[in-house]
């Protein structure tokens, strides 16, 4: 990768995603959510994705509008459901969008493992049931795992708390969550973050995700939503 | 090591805080542990000072403390249900692929998980009701069940249609294998174990009148006293 | 793990290691050696060790001490070789110490599979080289595996910078490297630090080890020791 | 794009400062780069200021200065080479499950690596003389061969002996398969990829004058002008 460019906006940051791409969307529920490259996804125009991501959209906000928007083929989560995600509900119970459901951990260490370049991994999650069905099975030494193979998207769409004009990034509490391991795993990481302070201004030990997985960078503005709950 | 099967026969099954506070007294000192969506979150609230229990959530954080309120509420610091929470002490946060890793790795040292249908042999059955209509969604309920070193269920033992959920084999769709070690319930405590299903107590019931409910719906699981 | 401990001395601290134990000793060169839990080693005299760590000593201090004493029946390591590794090359060539050579990642994602409980994994590293011959390899979307697995420890004995009365740890700069994938992969984790701060005393965000790996803490007095080469 | 073969021939062949210098201007504005140990460790004083590279060191660095010079020093911070060195603004630490994720991963551009021999097809050996008492020490090597976009490769062409270390198979142990994209000798640099062996640029030999040589320690190997 080379250097990490600072955007203005972010319909800049997203203006090349594809029609067909698969992306990678931060967050966890609301939290660390990007709102707004999606909103920008959502005015650019992109179709027939492929969304990688814990969720599937909290009120109409966010992956929520983007889905609304109907641009998703597909989304592969962990948990689709939510207090709020009515607007995935319908299209799911309409035939109108493909699902995929992983277990949280192994989203996250497929993930990785694309960013880490592993070729395959014996899991030892979801043996035995519905989600390892047509899976590859092993047992090493008297225990059972699963092969699960990486996830890796041709963007990452992420929400960090704050950069370095480099592009090291720090994340806030539980919004962290996904963004450090899907920064790894694309092609193309796009950022946004509430603050872009000269490099230097990230104390080296405490860097979160180091430059070299981050493509470009917008500043926006804070904003807090509702958080949902889950079911 | 172990006392004889107890049997609370001066009043009636536990409500749900009791059992809360139940399971939360057997949490040992000093444990990590991991209260799943629903009613485990009530544990945490009847957890002492003195234990010194560190509360995981699988979004990217040790040592988790209560349901934040208020000017607290930060909506970058939620649990895993998305309700906002708040720091303690000595709390760090981490991302999600450290976060199964941890969990994964079988560094918890309990997890106490909401259930459907609990095996004879500790399979568990909480994700999905199998009903063809219902929104598949797992979350890291399979990841916790095979996580922790020992996997709570805290669950009602009879569901509303009258049917035992601990059960000779799961029909509904499975979490995990033979993972639940011991399933906490309204009526009963039960050890799941090389030695079968052994009872630790009992509330409100005696243990003929709960082998006799249980059986009365089907079950064929021998349930033991201990000695 | 129960909660961690804060012992006085090293010698308390390494005081139950047995004989034949596997032991998982940070650092890189002298960078990270945790050189007090290894002198407290050596006078405790337990043997028969297998020592799992990227080098196998410098000088005649830390890991080496513990080879020159005989203590070690077996090393696992990247690179044995150091401009002052003599200890160790003057037992190799008599025959008296067994090596294992495994790749510098390899090293590393194996002790980080023992942690994140991975059975095996697919790795692209050293396909095709005397160090795969064996090893069952696969060809994954055109590009060829081995199979690696995890490498876990009895022990780890780890050097960090900071502790918190909780066991939370950070490290200074390249003396992280080890520590923290070692910390997650033993039964049993020992860490030497230069400082213990109070519960709070480290700001949740920069957490690189979380107390959850650590079971016994000595605060040690720092010292610097040279540097030597690699050769 | 490319342009014809050069031959310098108003010199005799680069000394190995010289050749690092080569390098470090053939290595593109703003890359993250790995440079082995050895040799290859020369190229960063011949980065300028402008290209912004930003290099890695596998014990958990990115963003790597210079070579740490008397108070500068500090023991807990070197490169792979237990040397001494600095910090760059903007630097970031990291452990070595993460450094070699990175490696792995394909998130660096360039690694330049010393050889023992380099095969026409790419294949590297540098890590092993595969003398019997040579004690085996792989390091990062054969992290490194596999995880740049690029590997190049910096050595002289012949070995003391005579011999040349562009060979048609290697017979030292493998570091790596088909991972080498450029070879940087001190008599001439050479891509290897789908077309084969070609020749970018020689120093102080005429191209065929280089394929005489080549040719008089047994190699068969077709070297290709540049068009």
């Amino acid at each position: 990768m080379s250097r990490t460019r600072i955007l203005d906006t972010s319909d800049e940051a997203v203006a090349d995603i594809q029609d067909g791409a698969t992306v990678l969307v931060g967050g966890f529920g609301l939290a660390g959510m990007p709102f707004d490259l999606l909103e920008a996804l959502v005015r650019q125009g992109a179709s027939d994705l492929t969304i990688v991501s814990n969720n599937a959209g909290n009120g109409e906000v966010g992956l929520a509008a983007l889905l609304k928007a109907r641009r998703v083929r597909k989304v592969i989560c962990s948990f689709p459901r939510q207090s709020d995600s009515y607007v995935f509900d319908a299209l799911y119970r309409a035939g109108q969008i493909e699902l995929e459901v992983v277990p949280q951990g192994n989203l996250a260490e497929r993930i990785r493992a694309a960013g880490a370049g592993i070729g395959a991994f014996y899991c030892p999650t979801g043996v035995g049931t519905p989600l390892a069905e047509g899976k590859e099975t092993r047992t090493i030494e008297g225990r059972h795992y699963v092969l699960e193979h990486p996830i890796s998207g041709d963007y990452s769409l992420i929400s960090a708390h704050r950069a370095d004009e480099m592009g090291n990034l720090v994340y806030r509490k539980t919004a962290r969550n996904f963004g450090p391991i899907m920064a790894s795993a694309a092609t193309t990481t796009i950022v946004q973050v509430s603050d872009v302070v000269a490099t230097g201004g990230i104390d080296p030990e405490t860097v979160v995700t180091p430059s070299i997985y981050v493509d470009r960078i917008v500043r926006v503005e804070a904003r807090h939503h509702i958080v949902g709950g889950a079911r | 090591m172990t006392s004889p099967t107890v049997e609370h026969l001066d009043r009636g099954p536990l409500h749900m805080d009791e059992l809360a506070r139940l399971i939360a007294r057997d949490i040992p000192t000093g444990s990590f542990v991991n209260l799943g969506i629903g009613q485990p979150t009530k544990i945490a609230d009847h957890l002492t000072q003195e234990q010194g229990v560190v509360l995981h959530t699988e979004n990217g954080m040790l040592g988790m403390g209560r349901k934040a309120e208020g000017d607290d509420i930060d909506p970058d610091l939620t649990n895993a249900g998305k309700v906002p929470v708040t720091e303690t002490p000595g709390c760090s946060y981490f991302h999600h692929g450290d976060s199964f890793a941890m969990m994964r790795g079988g560094h918890l040292d309990v997890c106490v998980l909401g259930a459907f249908q609990v095996s004879a042999t500790g399979d568990l059955a909480n994700w999905h009701t199998g009903q063809p209509d219902d929104i598949p969604a797992v979350g890291g309920a399979m990841d916790l069940a095979i996580g922790a070193k020992d996997v709570y269920v805290m669950m009602t033992l009879f569901a509303k249609d009258g049917s035992a959920k601990l059960v000779d084999r799961c029909t509904m769709p499975l979490t995990g294998l033979a993972c639940v070690s011991r399933v906490y319930t309204d009526v009963a405590v039960f050890d799941l174990g090389p030695d079968g299903v052994v009872v630790r107590q009992t509330f409100g019931i005696t243990l003929d009148g709960l082998r006799d409910r249980l059986r009365s719906t089907g079950g064929h699981t021998v349930v033991l006293a201990r000695t």
